[in-house]
């Protein structure tokens, strides 16, 4: 425990220093380009203002409506985009139907479709969580397809060798080796997810994240926006040391390029 | 057990080139019978494997497996690959369950015999390692024990000694020897050492470079059991001797 | 000479622009000798962005916001005219028993967003008549389709939108009745503004900016007929899309009322010759409720937010109003 | 070449119907459930706002508009995504490092930084092509990370055992076993730069599609709309074609699982 | 030319446990000698090996090379893997070309001698073929070829021959043979055929089972060339039979 602990810090010692150095060239070229706040604000005033957010007991409902809107979007789209991916990946004749329209769908931006979503799901959470899920989906899928393909032909020969059917192919081989995939889409869907969730709010909220850069924005607070920016930068990356830590536990077998070692 | 008549093989490189691995290949197993395939590298001897496995498509012929037409795999094969080819996610000992997961078997009672294979191949104290923490010879040795958990009738195995040493190997001649003896499975064993395909065989099938056809079909007239005496038998080496003269008649580099 | 930036607080251009499209179409300011590139951007936020982070020159867009800017942000921004005047209305259904501040008390109320300029709008409302804000629920229901939709299937009882989306509520088939509250007529809305340097500098190149918006602004009051026609003749692709060329004419017509009827309205916060400009008493109105709506701390003193280019307001207004009109009467295409 | 031609012509027959089926179900249900056209219009609809489109020039003008800001944002969010995922896929400092500073980044919704994007880029297409370039970054980031870390070890080991340096060992192999999760990436690049473009030109624009959607929202022209995302997903799926039958020929060693042979 | 002194490795495995692989070993190679190393499967060869080629970390001991401290992979090495390790994006020629494209040789000549080097393998047919389109045996050559292009120094080679037949191991052995000494390589051939490490070697050395230590160390003393004949020397008899014995006493299974 104490190994692993020690080189921790170093690291944390490493990211803080490079936190300062980034604050500190930021807070520099804004006094020395005398970049307007409301164009840029200065790192001092983002932190007065998120000091002051964190202050306030409403501040965390909506944190809470966002981050729900978040996980949400994250768990509905990761979900079928998984599944769909899997169906895509084990079926060629699939592939060749359904990926097109996939692509078709997909390439529709969501706020064009917004209101219609909207319209379907409600003024509330609902219709956030499927607008972030709709953005999810698709590198999902594209991970999940080719992470399926990825197991090499000689284990499927040997299992199929061994009479197994389709579908312990599929479990026993193809979804092991899809896992790195999926999990590298699952670090793209934490990015599309809040993205999402944001956009959603964008087109009309109640409450949420999105909706206080809009407030601050509407009251020429830009500080307040980047802190709320800051804020869902921070859900972001505690997502991604989550799905990094289920992926390095789950995902354990695969022996990754070697330090060079000096012996 | 096993009849095959008129199998060809023709595979289709990229650049559209064609490859004939097999032709003309007609071949009679009985039940029980222990075979030896030898032939040059790269004559088809893993080609026909794997086509008797279900899993590679053959050109021409018909094949038949226990009365029936071959279609695909059939549960009655074990086989033993020339790679390893373990699951690296798995650990030695589920690797070697993997057969009977798949055919649903009892697997408490595949426990058991597992870990029975695992200490006839000297891997006790490595059931529960993983593929990479073993050598390549070990690697082997799991890749054996797995095409036995399923107790097949027919045992179809590619070179499953390559990379044992020489002593590892007798142990396993032995054992396979016992194993056959006692269950009356049927054996086609791929080896490039001739004393081992005699040593072990009733019949020895030996095949052409590529494209590979049967150019002999030696039945050992050895008594059984055999011990390690039986590579001073004086028949023995003309068995041999046999063998070797067919490499060197057809074109392999006389030494 | 580089051509000089106008930034419009829109994403889209369409006829319900006529004060910054018409100039171009007309040669307004090409006559004046100056060349101006018109560009669109989000919302007046994103605009003044752009104006104080030098990628624009002048910035047309909501007046409170530029005073909001002034006032909690210090910006050297500088107000040289007020084109609209405030244009919000209730939209409720035909014969709603819906028809004040009271009535709306336990009322769903669809708005563009929660954080757009109808919600200070409706507090003040509220509270000036007694009825406590709390009591109305407003939903954000955004723009075009879902508004619309939300209306007519009851989800909300009442909408409150601008002038020209009102009039776009009514082009999309839906029939409604509206009000809007007396007061709100004293606030100046869509302006045009600069940056204190810029003002300082370039005076003239403003003045000439601001003429030819006025001019415009004349040329469709007049004719709306021509000033569609010459909107579709200039910008194919933003005209209406009815199911025949009469429908679209009538809708474009439609929105082009709604935006003149501004327009005029916005004469009232002076008189005709000052037209662009807002009385001491207006600007004193409009003050008032900013701050009581928490939007600015403390009022702003004239010189610190208007434009002090002398005469400027006579100035822009300073054309032969006769040519134009006679120009508009003629719509030479 | 007869053969393929053949299974060519039976898939694009497959395509049809299913894209007949689509439309005919859509067209019954907007019939039948009586939805207004202002939520969903008619395939039919569409199909005449589409006709009335692709007869005018103009719309060429709009579509070259905006496919030059896809490609643009495609191109260089791509390189860029490549270039930091090879940085960080080779070295696990850097990774520590710049991935958290990547995530946090890339959570930042862009249509709430879209202004100081205009400010550097200015108004045109340029400031389109970095929207589309920051969303699509991060897919082909994260795709390049796990793609590097995808190679065997006992491939680099083979490699520095001949004294292959690290660029070497970069280029020999791990490049390579990466260019599946890139293609992946493309693919899904394809996607998002779609999206940036149009977001891009929602922040306010002068031409292109997303431009005309909004034209078109504001005038309650739904359909038109709608006729214009379908031009969207056409772009879409071509740029797919071009991206899956590159992939196919670059990557041509990768074996994937076999059809299930009957002999 | 190599001297290794108290080198020991231990490998931490997942689940934390420890495999000591090599313990306590030392041992002395002159320049241009021909050593091999037997052993049972899972003593630690393919350990040493890698260790020897600069690409595993050792936990303790020394390593002399050539006069210098061995700290990484050396020019002066060629390797032949256990496994055949082919990049499956290159074709055969492409394959054995990769250590002269490493070493920025000259890519003219280096490619001449890998056509001659394809054709002393018998590849000749195949050298536009992909390693997929090639069978266990033909990828053993494969690699054979590639350790051989940049006309290494040191040959270390793990069981280059075991997945070929009789004949073709043969025809192998004789042209390393040749090799060896027409350009003075040292060479360190890992084998499980006791018969080809006494027939190639000057010295022979026996590693104990896990965890892999020397336990004799036979200088063969026959006289060179050595020809097939040499297999009835009864001088080549006694060592294969002192060797053999290391394997029975040490633990593995009498057969
Ligand atoms: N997938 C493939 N594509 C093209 N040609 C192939 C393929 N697999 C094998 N071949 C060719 O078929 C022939 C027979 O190969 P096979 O693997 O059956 O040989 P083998 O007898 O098992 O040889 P070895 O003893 O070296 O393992 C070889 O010439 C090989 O080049
Ligand atoms: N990566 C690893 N992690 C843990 N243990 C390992 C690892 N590699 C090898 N070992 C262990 O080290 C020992 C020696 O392995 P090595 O591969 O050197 O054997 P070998 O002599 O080459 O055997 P073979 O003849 O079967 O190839 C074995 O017991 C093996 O289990
Ligand atoms: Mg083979
Ligand atoms: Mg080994």
């Amino acid at each position: 425990m104490t190994r692993p602990s020690t080189k921790h810090l170093a690291a944390a010692a490493q990211q803080i220093a490079l936190l300062a150095v980034v604050l500190g060239v930021w807070e520099a070229s804004v006094r020395i380009f005398d970049v307007p706040a409301i164009v840029l604000p200065s790192p001092i005033s983002i932190f007065e203002q998120l000091v002051k957010l964190l202050g306030s007991a409403l501040f965390y409902r909506h944190i809470w409506v966002t981050l729900s809107e978040i996980l949400g979007g994250f768990v509905l789209g990761s979900a079928a985009g998984i599944l769909l991916g899997t169906a895509i990946g084990l079926s060629r004749v699939l592939a060749r139907l359904l990926f097109p329209y996939v692509i078709a769908f997909e390439t529709m931006p969501k706020v064009a479709i917004a209101p219609i979503i909207v319209i379907w799901a409600g003024y509330g959470t609902g219709s956030k969580v499927i607008i972030a899920a709709l953005i999810v989906f698709f590198p999902l899928l594209a991970n999940t397809v080719m992470g399926l393909r990825s197991a090499p032909r000689e284990e499927i020969e040997m299992l199929r060798a061994f009479t197994a059917t389709r579908w312990q192919i599929f479990r026993m081989a193809q979804l092991k080796h899809a896992l790195p995939h999926i999990f590298t889409g699952l670090d793209i869907a934490i990015v599309l997810s809040v993205i999402g969730a944001i956009v959603g709010e964008f087109v009309g909220a109640k409450a949420g994240l999105g909706y206080l850069i809009l407030q601050n924005n509407f009251n020429f607070n830009i500080a307040g926006s980047f802190a709320v920016l800051f804020v869902l930068s921070g859900i972001g990356i505690v997502l991604h040391w989550i799905v990094s830590a289920v992926h390095e536990r789950v995902v354990f077998w695969v022996d990754s390029a070697p330090a060079l070692s000096r012996n | 057990m096993l009849s095959i008549s008129g199998l060809s093989k023709t595979y289709e490189a990229r650049g559209g080139g064609k490859t004939l691995a097999l032709t003309e290949l007609d071949l009679m197993v009985r039940r029980s019978e222990f075979i030896s395939v030898v032939g040059p590298s790269g004559c088809g001897k893993s080609t026909l494997l794997k086509i008797l496995a279900g899993i590679l498509p053959r050109s021409t012929g018909e094949i038949e497996l226990a009365g029936e037409l071959l279609t695909g795999p059939s549960r009655h094969i074990g086989l033993v690959f020339q790679a390893p080819l373990l699951l690296p996610w798995l650990t030695v000992k589920e690797n070697i369950l993997v057969p009977a997961k798949i055919q649903r078997l009892d697997l408490v009672a595949a426990a058991k015999r597992a870990d029975e294979l695992i200490e006839m191949v000297g891997l006790g104290a490595f059931a529960r390692s993983y593929p990479k923490e073993l050598s390549g010879g070990m690697q082997q040795r799991v890749g054996i024990c797995r095409a036995l958990i399923h107790d097949p009738d027919f045992l179809l195995m590619d070179e499953p000694f390559g990379a044992l040493d020489a002593m590892t190997r007798e142990t396993m001649n032995a054992e396979l020897q016992r194993i056959w003896s006692l269950s009356g499975k049927t054996v086609m064993l791929i080896t490039h050492s001739i004393p081992e395909a005699v040593y072990l065989a009733d019949r020895v099938i030996v095949m052409t470079p590529r494209p590979g056809r049967i150019v002999d079909d030696i039945a050992i007239d050895l008594p059984r059991p055999r011990d390690l005496a039986m590579h001073s038998n004086p028949q023995f080496g003309e068995y041999v001797m046999r063998i070797r003269r067919h490499f060197n008649s057809e074109g392999s580099l006389d030494a | 000479d580089d051509p000089v930036r106008l930034v419009v607080g829109t994403s889209t251009l369409n006829v319900a622009y006529p004060i910054v499209t018409l100039p171009q179409s007309l040669g307004y300011w090409s006559d004046e000798g100056i060349d101006v590139e018109v560009l669109t951007s989000g919302g007046t936020l994103q605009a003044v962005q752009l104006l104080v982070g030098g990628g624009a020159d002048f910035v047309e867009g909501n007046v409170s916001a530029f005073l909001q800017g002034i006032s909690q942000n210090q910006l050297p921004l500088r107000v040289l005219a007020a084109h609209g005047n405030t244009d919000w209305r209730f939209v409720v259904p035909k014969g709603s028993d819906i028809t004040d501040a009271k009535s709306l008390a336990g009322k769903r109320l669809g708005m563009v967003s929660l954080s757009s300029g109808g919600m200070p709008l409706l507090k003040s409302y509220l509270t000036g008549q007694g009825v406590d804000p709390e009591s109305v629920e407003v939903v954000p229901v955004g723009f075009g389709a879902a508004p619309v939709e939300a209306f007519r299937r009851g989800e909300v009882d009442a909408l409150l939108y601008w002038g020209s989306a009102v009039a776009g509520f009514a082009n999309a088939g839906l029939t409604f009745d509206s009000f809007a509250p007396k007061e709100w007529q004293a606030y100046p809305d869509y302006s045009l503004a600069t940056t204190n340097a810029f003002a300082a500098e370039r005076p003239e190149v403003a003045v000439k900016l601001a003429r030819g918006m006025m001019k415009a602004s004349l040329f469709a009051r007049t004719n709306p007929d021509c000033a569609v026609e010459l909107f579709w003749r200039d910008h194919p692709d933003a005209k209406s899309q009815g199911p025949d060329e009469a429908t679209s004419k009538a809708w474009d017509l439609n929105l082009l009322a709604a935006q003149t009827e501004t327009y005029t309205s916005a004469i009232g916060l002076y008189d005709e010759e000052h037209a662009g400009g807002v009385t001491s008493e207006n600007w004193e109105k409009m003050q008032d409720y900013l701050q009581a709506n928490g939007l600015i701390a403390d009022k702003i003193p004239e010189p610190d937010f208007l434009v002090q280019i002398p005469d400027f307001i006579s100035q822009i207004n300073d054309f032969d109003k006769a040519a134009v009109i006679a120009q508009a009467k003629e719509c030479k295409l």
